[in-house]
């Protein structure tokens, strides 16, 4: 991985962190509205496996993977215009938080019910091997997600179809209040998703950024070159609440604390420290990182409210007469 | 938005319901509580607050993530004697229970004469900024299907009566709770021997005007749109919206002839078709005017304010309806 | 039952079905079907009978059993410019894929612009003794829902137009075919140029002293009706039942001011109510007698011959009622 | 295994197959209508999971698992009514063929939705362990029916919960015309299971009746006696279609050779032999179950259609004023 690479991934994780921490800033004054989600020590994750894909890949993120929306092109401007339900934002502020995709840029539109994005992905996948495409689909699992019937009727068929599709499971041990031990009797998910379903499967330190990104960029390529599906899991822990609302009171201190020093940024920038990334250079990137946050800011703030009386465009691609006249 | 009331001795909507599950579970021992994070975190609304502490983790019990699963379950645990109540984390998810409910809970006791008393909690409903996912009325999902029960508190009494008759009806109910009036309707803490009638209205407003008929949230703005017109309206208060009450819309009509159906889902949605369809069939000759509808366009709910305040029917917009029906 | 036809160069619905399937196959690379037992086996009903053959299983796709998996499969493929075709097995197991239905293909084009063209196929109604899970008309539950194209088709002509219209349409159109025409009605084979409009209504039989408002296998049932009673009745087959034709019901009520709206969907179900909706609101000064409804009781479909036969409309009972409604 | 359960095992194996003998006879011609599901060369596995269960139990048959029903004391002309649809059937004609339970009988009415009742499965088998009774609840689940989410939400649930649930896995090789290979990639669903949801899982092969029986019998005491969920995958072959009209010609010739000389009724027949009992007292208990089947088909044909009158009784356990009175 280039030193540049490195950089770039460093870039990414802090987009995504300084991003969060003005979101919820924002939330906090009243002028963020709805629910916020954010992916506080995952952002590596994010990071790593939005950098994995190719320019032609596709993806389907989650909610804690802002990262990986910023490494599709993505802008901060237009993140900040979907929480802000601005009218020039991805979703025209019809959906709000991280409840957008760019199709454009390869990103499909997230939906919140947990599972259905795995099959969606399997699916766009085989599109591309069907038409002999070298290209990947790559999605995000939650470990809570991996009980729903969705996933694993997904895997099944991205095994069976042999599709070039990538699933990183986000193991942050919680599912909103409810810990991994109660949401499943086995939790190596790496190793049920190679037995189950026959599908490569890697586990890696989620805080580990670069370590991340090899496993992920790997399975990019294996997916890539005919492999089949391919599966990474992250271990990381969600060391802020469910949301905005939500104080996380319910995780234990002593887990807390084992994750004190493994905050995937802060682990990222010593090690391009100790890889001889000079103290100033590491200064400017997150100093970038920020201007960069704030001039997106202030783009969305100034972008347009939607306007109600477009609220029915776009129901369909090709609308019909509707049944009924009396509107 | 008025406050309904304010004295001390008051409960809210969400505090009647979280009363009528813990008096569910203390007066019978098949009753438990499943979903997800309804345990230790009390529910995404806390709902079920206080109640993992008083009851235990036998009967209050957090769920992975699988509403196919748990509701499934929880239909196995009916069969069994047992009285399950299932909370959805939002009413948008029931989607992703439809199977269970429709193909096991719906036909089994028509198939084989096997009850199975079962009850699906679903925080419903908008207002708060909960977009296309954590705002929807999908109540008409099930409005129509034989061998299920739907209904849709508006009042902290039905809060806690429709729960409770809910809980002990034989049948499968829905109870879709109204996110918006959790915290803004309070009334005096109903008595422990409540029950509501399920498949009766409620007379909402007396009125000779004119009837709405509506149900949920909607119930609230219809109130204060009357109060807005000053018009001697009706207001019917479905609270069961399946299968509901018939008889009361067509009574109602028989009185005021006019007839106005409001609701929050949107418009080819929900039980207005129903209603309409009952009221031009049975009650063509009531009728002094067109049956009007008033609800949301065929849209899901959408996210930022601007658009979901346009798009969920206001005492404002519910007034100008009831205004164009008079003037019919 | 009367054979509508039998000249030799006729096809059977079927054969219009599996024409339209290969004639899309043949003319757009894009195009491929998905679902259970649809290659080797041909698919339940033999509608999908040597595509597997002559397009091979890149395009002709058997699938493991998870319809979730598939349709949202399918969905993925129609994200990156495909156009997919699925089968359901029956049109009972739509509730088995709802959930990404509504929750995925409904919505996205509206959340983000993104448009899926995708269209799924399924077997659907009674008259094969199919009993309460292989009998359903479950359009309903998709009828109303933003995003979301259903279509019925009742003649050889809307088997192939229709299937062709909804692969080409760029939303997502589930096609209710229906299993009692599949072989009972036969007409000439339709030019491969054909194409059926999609929301657009057919008069079936012009008529001038009544309207029956239908689709499916009940615009062959109203046509009988309308032939035993020896009266002016106009039949409007919808076709589209999502959105529906309004303006087409509005026209033919505003000629026969007498309005019947027939379907095999259990009455509270299908799509009766919001027609009647519509009638009753758009079209008040219209009507010179109390809309009707002839439709199935709030059941699911029974199995044995003297029930089913008793819970479908036939020509007799649906001539019964237009009777009833041209007394009024 | 005592001699005397040994004869009740191939007692209840020869009523399910002479009792599927004769609905096909019945079906072609035309006394019959809809769709004949049977179990031809399952019907060791149906026998021995029904016999291996106590009084108190309770259990979730599937299509293929008449002599289940059989073990739980539903009886011959009961299911006669319900393939005839006669009024005092188990459905009273509203469904029909295997489409049944006989609820007073411990035996929950199949649904065709597969997966459905693998959940519901888990949560009679959480009902039994809350009340502290030593009940437990069984199902069968098809390889292909192992696709469905359903299946693996049922399951994990039944780990999470530890509940006394028996899963019997019905690995037949075919799903309707689908063969277990195109169906999913590792096709060992005792090893899946074990690994995946940590439910112990034993492999047997589902034509040898005792076999089957002890695995079966050794689950369902394990489940009983706190253990948790347990699992038996039964080994078969779909020998016949997926339903009458299905000549299955997509079987290949050697597979179906295979199992030719591996009917589980011959074989407990042969085994029995073996084993000392005498061919007359053999052929008595065929003679027997032939006689109790004629019994059955002559009670249920004399049974009454039902009342059209009557289909809207039931729709509901408490009725309510129906909205619309004009019916
Ligand atoms: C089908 C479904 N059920 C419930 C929810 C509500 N919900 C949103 S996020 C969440 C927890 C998800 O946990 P996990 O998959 O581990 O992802 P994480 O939040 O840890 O990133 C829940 C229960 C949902 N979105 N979808
Ligand atoms: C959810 C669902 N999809 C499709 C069907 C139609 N169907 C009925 S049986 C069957 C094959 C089942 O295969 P398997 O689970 O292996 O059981 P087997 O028939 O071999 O006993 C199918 C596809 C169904 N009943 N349920
Ligand atoms: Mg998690
Ligand atoms: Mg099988």
């Amino acid at each position: 991985m280039s030193r540049q690479q490195r950089l770039e991934l460093l870039r990414l994780c802090l987009l995504q962190r300084l991003f969060e921490e003005r979101v919820l800033a924002l939330y906090r004054q009243g002028r963020i509205v709805g629910s916020v989600y954010t992916g506080r020590g995952q952002e590596a994750v994010a990071a790593a496996a939005g950098l994995a894909l190719g320019p032609d890949d596709v993806v389907c993120p989650l909610n804690r993977e802002l990262a990986c929306h910023f490494a599709r092109g993505v802008t901060v401007a237009e993140a900040f215009r979907n929480f802000l339900g601005r009218a020039d934002g991805p979703t025209r502020g019809r959906d709000g938080n991280m409840h957008f995709g760019v199709p454009a840029k390869g990103v499909f539109p997230l939906v919140s019910m947990l599972g259905d994005l795995v099959p969606v992905t399997v699916g766009a996948a085989f599109a591309c091997k069907r038409r002999g495409e070298r290209r990947v689909a790559l999605t995000f699992i939650g470990e809570g997600a991996f009980s729903v019937g969705d996933t694993h009727e997904g895997l099944n068929l991205a095994g069976v179809w042999h599709v070039p599709a990538v699933f990183v499971l986000q193991s942050n041990r919680y599912s909103y209040s409810t810990p991994v031990e109660r949401q499943m009797v086995n939790t190596n998910l790496a190793e049920r998703i190679e037995g189950g379903w026959s599908i490569p499967a890697e586990r890696v330190d989620g805080t580990d950024a670069l370590a991340t990104f090899a496993a992920v960029r790997a399975a990019v390529e294996r997916a890539r070159s005919g492999y089949g599906p391919q599966a990474v899991e992250a271990l990381t822990l969600r060391i802020h609440g469910h949301a905005a609302h939500d104080d996380a009171r319910y995780v234990p201190a002593e887990l807390r604390e084992a994750y004190a020093d493994r905050d995937p940024v802060a682990r990222l920038e010593e090690r391009l420290r100790l890889d001889g990334v000079a103290a100033d250079e590491l200064a400017a990137v997150r100093e970038q990182a920020r201007e960069e946050v704030e001039r997106g800011l202030r783009e969305a703030e100034a972008s347009p409210t939607p306007d109600p009386s477009e609220l029915e465009d776009g129901v369909w691609a090709a609308p019909l007469a509707p049944p009924d006249a009396a509107r | 938005m008025p406050a309904y009331a304010t004295a001390t001795v008051e409960i809210t909507y969400l505090e009647a319901v979280t009363q009528a599950l813990r008096d569910a579970l203390r007066e019978d021992e098949r009753v438990f509580l499943l979903g997800e994070d309804i345990g230790v975190f009390g529910g995404a609304f806390g709902a079920t607050k206080g109640l993992l502490e008083e009851f235990g983790p036998e009967r209050v019990l957090d769920t992975p993530i699988s509403e196919e699963g748990f509701v499934g379950a929880a239909i196995g645990a009916a069969w069994m004697g047992e009285r399950p109540v299932v909370e959805l984390q939002f009413a948008d998810f029931a989607t992703c229970a439809l199977d269970q409910l429709l193909t096991v809970a719906a036909k089994t006791h028509w198939r084989s004469g096997l009850a199975l008393p079962l009850v699906v909690r679903a925080p419903s409903g908008g207002g708060i900024r909960g977009g296309p996912f954590h705002a929807a009325s999908p109540e008409g999902l099930f409005v129509g299907q034989p061998g299920l029960k739907v209904v849709c508190p508006a009042t902290v009494e039905d809060a806690y009566g429709l729960t409770r008759a809910a809980i002990e009806d034989p049948d499968p109910v829905l109870v879709f709770e109204h996110k918006a009036l959790y915290r803004r309707v309070r009334a005096a803490a109903p008595p422990v021997s409540l029950r509501t009638p399920l498949g009766r209205a409620r007379v909402a407003r007396e009125g000779t005007e004119a009837t709405v008929v509506t149900y949920g949230a909607c119930v609230w703005t219809a109130l204060e749109a009357v109060e807005l017109l000053g018009a001697d309206v009706e207001v019917l208060d479905l609270r069961t919206v399946w299968p509901f009450d018939g008889e009361a819309v067509l009574r109602s009509l028989g009185k005021t002839s006019r007839v106005l159906v409001l609701q929050e889902a949107s418009r080819s949605t929900g039980v207005a078709g129903l209603v309409l369809s009952l009221v031009a069939r049975l009650g063509f000759e009531l009728l002094d005017a067109p049956p009007a509808l008033h609800a949301p366009p065929d849209t899901p709910v959408p996210f930022a304010p601007e658009l979901e305040d346009a798009y969920l029917p206001s005492s404002e917009s519910t007034a100008e309806e009831l205004e164009r029906l008079l003037a019919y």
